[in-house]
This record gives structure tokens, C-alpha cells and sequence, in this order.
């Protein structure tokens, strides 16, 4: 679920582009290592990106009516690792709000904090975790997605609450309510987005 | 006889608004062998995703067995499985790991059971020369190889019609001899075969009727050897004679060859002049 | 993607782009400035009459691209019109009514300062802009390859969803999901190979490293960001007028 | 006269173990036009790789300007950009979003500067018939026309050698007239031509030389109508005579035509037969 253009206060939106600013840096500084290592991770990460973009434009069979969700962005992160993610992530972000007008230029920050942040270090910890506790590959992917799915859609919440908190109750009704609404759409995305994962890694080990 | 397949003046608009077909018609006979042909953009991929319900006509109607279509779910799965289409790229259409389950596709999801499907997918590989191959990956095989893949897991459906889409493209001269020698087993089982081309040569060389596409239509149908010697139809539709006709008609015109039946290929001509030779009528 | 389709359509098509940011980044700036509902509301309308009615964007397709943030907008404002009183019964309420009506106005006013500047500048041209700007290069990079990839993948993509539902491969929801499923997977695998297609075909031009392409000229720039920082220069005078 | 470029006795293995060159040997004279004639899989690609030094050779040389070529980076800057390659599929080469930005990649490259650039960027996209699509983006235009970007971006370079690979592949008649006459204008301004095709007709109608590819060799080399003729070469390389020369062969052995050079295309050997008939000569 992506912030719309606008909605996010003035003070709120510079300040959570603030805070992805530093993630951002880290993850351009962390590719332009490996570039020079690899150089031809270079397209193959702008590949990437138009693959992530591509399914989160995607509608999921089941889902319908669902706009964009980060479908990719737990799977990127377990095949680049999370620091590549967050550049990537903001590409797509970047594009999403330009091409399809799901987000905007001034809750990107938001955004990028959420989708290409919290969601891909998430997916990557649970990922690792899973691996440590013995998982089976299938289980640990659909954990990983889905959990970096549902973290993303804490955040947003997080940060609406953040915004707007209740007259009454302050951030925690806030954060009940907006929690409670978008979970009628994010909880069957997480677990599509688990799902369809699971789906396509089963597929890719077998080529 | 009855028409297996017919398109009624269809029409058709992409989403971006450019034309794909206008009042289009043409009528398809069970156990015939179908050129399409055209140049790029003529609309033959167009009409072969009517044939097979993937595309809706705008206007007109698609006629099945004689019956207007009804693009009912369960219309569609007994159209779709019994008119295969194979497209014109292999990549696009070969999705799984080994070649064995992408041609246990179709049939699995006509819902046949796994012996059933066993079977078909062992005949189909079969048809197509490719038994060995079955436990192979599929993204490692030749590009030949590949687009005989893609028949095979329409064979499996066991359709009545296979439509093919520029199936020679891409293919070097042993790769479309084998292929054709395919289609022509296919065709003596009784399939229908409708293939889209823009090669008039081959058009002329191996179907029974050819369909000449233009800008969306249909512009004209009939036996190909009389078609092909229509030399204003095929201007209109950005099409040269056949080689092989004009040859033959010069050869007549000096006197070499006795007027008749042209030959419907290069192939057949030289073996004409060398029955000629043999013969020891020879014109010195 | 009817955004890229209405740029590539619109009569401000080859405007300087810098002179269509400026006047976005000015709606933008303004909107957060701006306190009372009627200044928002100005805002609103000269954005989006500016879109409308001088760059000609046909309105089904202005409609059709702001339905969906509009959704968001609904459903966000809905959620905080509702809530517990005192004695923790939820109900309708009206005490942020107040912060929602500013909300929404400044997200439309937004929003509309966004699609103005989308609809009708096709986005190679604001990744110019971006270079110009000294973007970081391998952002750059990365979003330049996205852009191109996107519709070669996209086409790919679509044309293996037909053959997959000539195949049957859609019959049903069970289907449906298997079918996507091997598709993405065999697409994630394809996203090495194009890669190193398009490194093979750099390195045959003499690939440097870094994707380096010719800035456009625009030869009216002067005049349009003149023009465009007037117009700014209202918009910023509406609300910062609002404020005093 | 001396080689511009040359394979000598050139070896390369592919890292997943398949043989791409065995002891292959070519040699390339300034200012002609070659065909690589090939099956698919012969090496054809993997040929025109090692001639742009994208690939090295595992055994044997290539040899530039008559010395053998060193592959330091200033030699392969300087090798790539007087030689350069089209590839087959455009979707796997252009990457950038707008046609002039994606023509002004490789002289960017070459570190020129920015009016020199944009006067290359003119004149390749002039050359090309494609001057007035410079501001479209690459995915609004047709497979010819990407193809022709392709090459754009190469001539852009103003390389002294241009390599296609299959460069007629998936083109219909028309498109592939146009591009014909594209290379022949560059051909008569002096730039050498290479193309791989699996067509011998093709082949024989267009090159001067050919260089047949059989199994990671080069088995034959010499003129167009030289080694077209010699049925057995071609046959080890999977090629079936041109039309042109069997038919004019028999032609030859009736007497209907004189012995001597045969056509380089059935429209060439048409325009002989008319010729005949006009000239009253007839056989009758």
C-alpha cells in the first residue's frame, strides 16, 4: 500500500526522506563495491528492477482490485541481498509514482522507507532465521515473502498513525484503525505475494 | 461439406486502437491444408487468436461446427483444446523446466488423468521426433528442437485443427524440410492445418487453399495453384508471384515446356526439365 | 500504462521539461503552504485547468489515472472519521474533520501539481532532467535499463500469458496460479540472460562502464522556464497570501 | 592486396563445454561484401563474435590490419569501434528508452564530443530512413524499424566494417528490399559488409564472397558464384543448390540457354528468359 501524492504533512514527509536518505546512500555505495568486482551486475540489477516493476503492476489471480503491492522485493533481496534492494526499490517506487501515479514524489521517502527498506531487511532476517532453524526452502520463502509483505504494511500504517493520530486515543487508535482497514487488503496480498514466491523460486532452482 | 471454422466480417480494435481486422472473412473445411498469407501487420496472427477464442471479434462473428461461438467458459475450453495454436517465438510459449512437463501442460489442465496424460505426452513426443528428449531441458535444446516442443504440447491436447504461426521463421533449410514432413504426417492423420506465412513460395508449395491477407482482410480464398496465378490479387496484398508460376510461364512462352498444370514448386519445375532431358526431347 | 500513452500524446510533449517541473515543483511547494480551503481549491483548479485545458489531456484519461490515489484517499479518510469517544465506543466522529478536509484538499492539490507534470512529459525526458540534476549515475543507470526492460519484459510477458491461456493454462483459479507461478519463475531466470545480452551488445560499442547518452536540446527552454516560473510565482503568491 | 581481418586457425569453447570454433580460418579484404553461410549452430555468430573481439579465440589468432591483435583495452576500443556488430534480436540490444540517445551510445563512447555526436547521430539515423523517429521511444516502434536503430547505433560508430547477424531474419519481402538497399548504399560508400545468413539463394543473390560454415569450420571460401556451384562443399554444410544455378544448369544441358555465368538470382535468370523471348530467338 503506497502513500498518495500529498497526503503525507510537510514535517512527516521530509522527515522519513531523511531517514531512507542514509539507506539509500548505503545501498548505492554498497552496489558501486560490487561493481567494480562486477560490472555487469549493473544491468542485471536494472533488469531486475523491471522485473520488479512488472510484478507489482501484475494482478494476482484472487486478488482483484488489489493496486500495486511489492511482490519481488522479498525475493530481490534473498537473491542481491537487502542493501541492493534499496536502490532498486526506489527505482520502482520512483516509476510506480511516475508511470501509474501509485504513490508520489513527496511520500516517496515514506515509501522507499517502507517498501524497499523495512520489507527487504525484514524478508532477508527471516530468511536467515528460517535457514538457522532448518526450515524447508518452501516454508522459509513463503515466511520470508509474506512476512516482508506484512512488515511493509505495518510501517505504512505506522507512519499514517504517525501523521494523524486519533482525537481521542492518539497514535495506537490510530494505528489500530489504519492496521485494522488496510488489512483487508494487505493480509490476502502477503499472502498471495507468500505464495506466488514460493511459486517462482520452486521454478527458477529447477532451470 | 460444412465449414469447420468460419469468421464472419470480424472485426477487431487492440486496446491501443490500432485496426487488427476488418470485415473479415474466410471459412476453414475439416481435413484441408490452410495458407494464411500476408505481409507483418496484414493481420494473420490476428486471425489465428480468433480461430482459437483468445481474441473476441469486435464485429461479425466466429462460426464453429456451423454455430455461431459463444465464448461461454466451457465454449472456450472445448474450443482451445480442440484448435491448438502454436505461436510464432518458442520462448514465449515454453514455460517449464524440462520438456516433458511443458507438454504435460495442456493436457493436465484439460483435467485428464496422470495416465492419460503419460500417454499423450509420450505420443505427442513421438509425432515430433523428439522421444529421447523428454527428460532434457527445454532452454538447452536447438531452436528447431524448441519450436518442435511447442507442437508437441499442442499435439497433446489432441486437437481437430492446429494453427500455426509463421512456423518457418527462423528455421535454416533441413530444420523446415523436417517440419514440413511433420505437417505433412499431421495432415495425412486428418488434422486441419491453417499456418500463417509470408512466403509465397512455400504457400504455394505445400497448402491446398490459400487465404491472402491485406490490411486486415481477407482479400481473396481459393485452391492455391490458382491463386498464386493471380498476379494483381497478390500486388494489392504486397505479394510477388511465385517463382516457381512465373518461371514456368516463361518456360511455356518459349516453347520448353508444354502448356498445363504449373508446377508448384522450384523442386517440382527442375524435376520437370529433367524428365525433359531424359525424355530426349530435347528443343537443340 | 495510460500515463506514458498521454505523454507521448501531449501537445507539451517537447516543452523543456525543466520548465514543466519547475511549475510542478511550485504547485507543490504552494499546496504545502497554503492554510484555508479556498486557496487549496484555487490551487486545485489552476492545476488542474492547466492540464486539462491548456496542455489538452483528455479528461477520461486524467480520470482514469487519479481513480486510484482518489481509492486511497477515500479509504484513508474514512478511516479517521471513525473512532472511540471518551468511554471507548467507536463510532462516527467528527473531531478530525478539520485535519482530514486539509488532508484531502492538499493530496488533490498534489496530486493534480503530479499528473500535470506526468501526463504530459514522457519519462526519458525527466530522466534527462534527473542527469541534468547530477542524479547519482547508477541510479541513473539503473532506471534508464528499468524503463527499456519494462516493456521489453512486459511484451514478453503478455505474449506468454496468451499462449499459456490457448493452452488452457486460465481454466481455473488452481490453474491460474500454477500457470503464473512457472511463468515468473521462468521470466526470473530470463532476467540473467537479458542482462548478459545487453552487457554483450554494450561491450560490442564500447561500453565504458557507465551508460552515457546525449542530452536533448530544447531551444525554447529560456522562454518556457520563464513562463513556467511566472506561473509558479501565482501559485506561490496564492499561498503564501493565504498564510499572512 | 592485404586482409583487413583475419581468423587464423581460430578454437573457442563456450565455459558450459560446447565447441563454438574448431580451427576455423577466414580472411576479410576491405571494401566487400561477405555472406557467412550457415545452418544454425554452425558457428556463424560465434564468427562474427571473435571478429568484434567479444570473444577471444582459445586457440589461433585473429589478426587485425595484418598483425595479430593484442586485446589490451586500447586495442579492443580501437577493434570495436572500426568493426562493428548487429545482433539478431534488437530487444536484446537497445536499452536505452529514447532512439537518438540509444544511436548516441557508441560515439559517447569513443569520448567525442557533443556536436560531433549529434552530427553522427543525424547522419546514421538519415542513412537509415529514421530521421524524424530521433525522439520516439524505443518500444513504439515496429520490429523493422528497431532492427534498423540497431544498426543506426553501429553506423553511428562509422565503423570501416559492419557485421550483421541473420540481419533478414523475421523481416517480410518488403522490409527486407529496404534493408537490402540500406547495405548496398553502404557497401558503395565503401564500407565492408558481414553478414551471417542461413539462406544460400539469399547469399548468392547478394555477397561477393561467401565463407561456408560447417560445424565450428570454415569448410569453403571464395566468390559468391564460384562456390555456389560446387554441390558437394554444400551439401557437407547442410545447403541444397541456389535455385537460381540448378535451373539454369538444366536450362544450360536443353540448350535453352547458353552455356556461361549463371544468374545470381531467379529474377536475374527471369530477366534472361525474357530477354530470349524478345530477342525472337525462341526455340520452337
Amino acid at each position: 500500500m503506497h502513500i498518495m501524492e500529498g497526503f503525507l504533512p510537510p514535517v512527516h514527509a521530509v522527515g522519513w526522506a531523511a531517514a531512507s536518505l542514509p539507506f539509500l546512500a548505503w545501498g548505492l555505495r554498497s552496489i558501486g563495491r560490487d561493481l567494480r568486482a562486477h560490472p555487469e551486475r549493473r544491468m542485471l540489477l536494472g533488469v531486475a528492477a523491471a522485473f520488479a516493476f512488472l510484478l507489482s503492476a501484475l494482478k494476482l489471480p484472487s486478488v482483484t482490485g488489489s493496486c500495486s503491492h511489492p511482490t519481488g522485493v522479498g525475493l530481490g533481496a534473498a537473491l542481491f541481498g537487502p542493501a541492493a534492494m534499496v536502490p532498486v526499490g526506489f527505482v520502482v517506487l520512483l516509476f510506480q509514482a511516475l508511470l501509474m501515479a501509485h504513490g508520489g514524489l513527496t511520500t516517496l521517502g515514506a515509501n522507499v522507507f517502507s517498501m524497499a527498506i523495512v520489507g527487504p531487511f525484514v524478508s532477508y532476517g527471516v530468511l536467515r532465521a528460517a535457514a538457522g532453524l532448518g526450515l524447508s526452502r518452501s516454508v522459509s520463502v513463503f515466511l520470508a515473502a509474506s512476512l516482508g509483505d506484512l512488515a511493509t504494511y505495518v510501517t505504512t500504517s505506522v507512519q499514517l498513525a504517525l501523521a494523524f493520530p486519533a482525537a481521542v486515543g492518539g497514535f495506537s487508535v490510530s494505528f489500530a484503525k489504519f492496521a485494522g482497514i488496510f488489512a483487508l487488503t494487505q493480509v490476502p496480498i502477503a499472502i498471495s505475494e507468500g505464495l506466488l514466491t514460493v511459486l517462482v523460486v520452486n521454478a527458477m532452482v529447477r532451470f | 461439406m460444412s465449414a469447420l471454422l468460419e469468421l464472419r466480417a470480424v472485426g477487431h480494435t487492440y486496446p491501443d486502437g490500432s485496426i487488427g481486422l476488418q470485415e473479415c472473412s474466410l471459412v476453414l473445411q475439416r481435413g484441408r491444408r490452410y495458407a494464411l498469407l500476408g505481409e507483418n501487420g496484414a493481420g494473420k496472427t490476428t486471425v489465428l487468436q480468433h480461430l482459437n477464442g483468445l481474441l473476441r471479434p469486435g464485429a461479425g462473428t466466429l462460426h464453429y461446427d456451423s454455430q455461431p461461438f459463444d465464448y461461454s467458459r466451457k465454449g472456450l475450453t472445448t474450443l482451445r483444446s480442440r484448435v491448438g495454436l502454436v505461436f510464432q517465438n518458442p520462448d514465449r510459449q515454453l514455460f517449464s523446466a524440462l520438456v516433458e512437463e511443458d507438454v504435460s501442460f495442456g493436457p493436465l489442465n484439460l483435467g485428464l488423468p496422470d495416465d492419460e496424460v503419460r500417454r499423450r505426452v509420450a505420443t505427442a513426443l513421438d509425432a515430433v521426433g523428439l522421444r529421447a528428449y523428454g527428460r532434457r531441458a527445454a532452454h538447452q535444446l536447438s531452436f528447431g528442437q524448441k519450436k518442435r516442443v511447442c507442437i508437441a504440447g499442442v499435439l497433446a491436447m489432441e486437437p481437430e485443427v492446429l494453427l500455426l504461426d509463421e512456423p518457418m521463421a527462423g528455421l535454416d533449410a533441413p530444420m523446415q524440410a523436417e517440419l514440413t514432413a511433420l505437417l505433412d504426417r499431421l495432415a495425412a492423420c486428418g488434422v486441419t492445418i491453417v499456418l500463417s506465412t509470408h512466403d509465397i513460395d512455400f504457400a504455394l508449395r505445400w497448402a491446398d487453399d490459400i487465404h491472402i491477407m491485406s490490411a486486415g482482410r481477407c482479400i481473396a480464398s481459393g485452391p492455391a495453384q490458382q491463386l498464386a496465378a493471380q498476379a494483381d490479387t497478390l500486388r494489392v496484398a504486397g505479394q510477388r508471384p511465385p517463382a516457381a508460376l512465373a518461371l514456368h510461364a516463361e518456360l511455356v512462352a518459349l516453347g520448353v515446356l508444354p502448356a498445363g498444370q504449373a508446377p508448384r514448386s522450384i523442386d517440382a519445375l527442375l524435376d520437370q526439365l529433367r524428365a525433359l532431358k531424359q525424355s530426349g526431347v530435347s528443343t537443340v | 500504462m495510460l500515463i506514458e500513452t498521454a505523454a507521448y500524446a501531449s501537445r507539451w510533449r517537447d516543452v523543456a521539461p525543466s520548465a514543466k517541473a519547475l511549475f510542478a515543483v511550485a504547485g507543490i511547494v504552494a499546496s504545502w503552504l497554503a492554510q484555508s480551503p479556498a486557496a487549496l481549491a484555487a490551487l486545485i483548479a489552476m492545476l488542474m485547468l492547466t492540464a486539462l485545458l491548456a496542455a489538452r489531456v483528455p479528461l477520461r484519461s486524467y480520470i482514469a489515472i487519479a481513480l486510484p490515489p482518489l481509492g486511497f484517499l477515500l479509504l484513508s479518510c474514512l478511516t479517521m472519521l471513525f473512532g472511540p469517544d471518551e468511554n471507548g465506543h467507536w463510532h462516527w466522529t467528527t473531531a478530525m474533520l478539520p485535519t482530514i478536509q486539509h488532508t484531502a484538499l492538499r493530496s488533490l492539490a498534489m496530486l493534480a501539481a503530479l499528473l500535470g507534470l506526468v501526463l504530459t512529459t514522457p519519462l526519458p525526458h525527466l530522466l534527462a532532467l534527473l542527469r541534468r540534476l547530477r542524479t547519482p549515475e547508477l541510479l541513473l543507470d539503473l532506471m534508464v535499463l528499468c524503463y527499456r526492460m519494462l516493456f521489453v519484459l512486459r511484451q514478453a510477458w503478455d505474449e506468454s500469458i496468451t499462449a499459456q491461456t490457448a493452452r488452457l493454462g486460465y481454466r481455473n483459479w488452481r490453474q491460474a496460479w500454477r500457470s503464473t507461478g512457472l511463468l515468473a519463475g521462468q521470466m526470473a531466470v530470463q532476467v540473467w540472460q537479458r542482462a548478459a545480452a545487453l552487457q554483450t551488445a554494450a561491450d560490442a560499442r564500447v561500453y565504458q562502464g557507465t551508460l552515457r547518452f546525449l542530452p536533448a536540446i530544447y531551444p525554447q527552454a529560456q522562454r518556457q522556464q520563464v513562463i513556467a516560473a511566472l506561473a509558479g510565482c501565482v501559485m506561490l503568491a496564492i499561498a503564501v497570501g493565504d498564510r499572512l
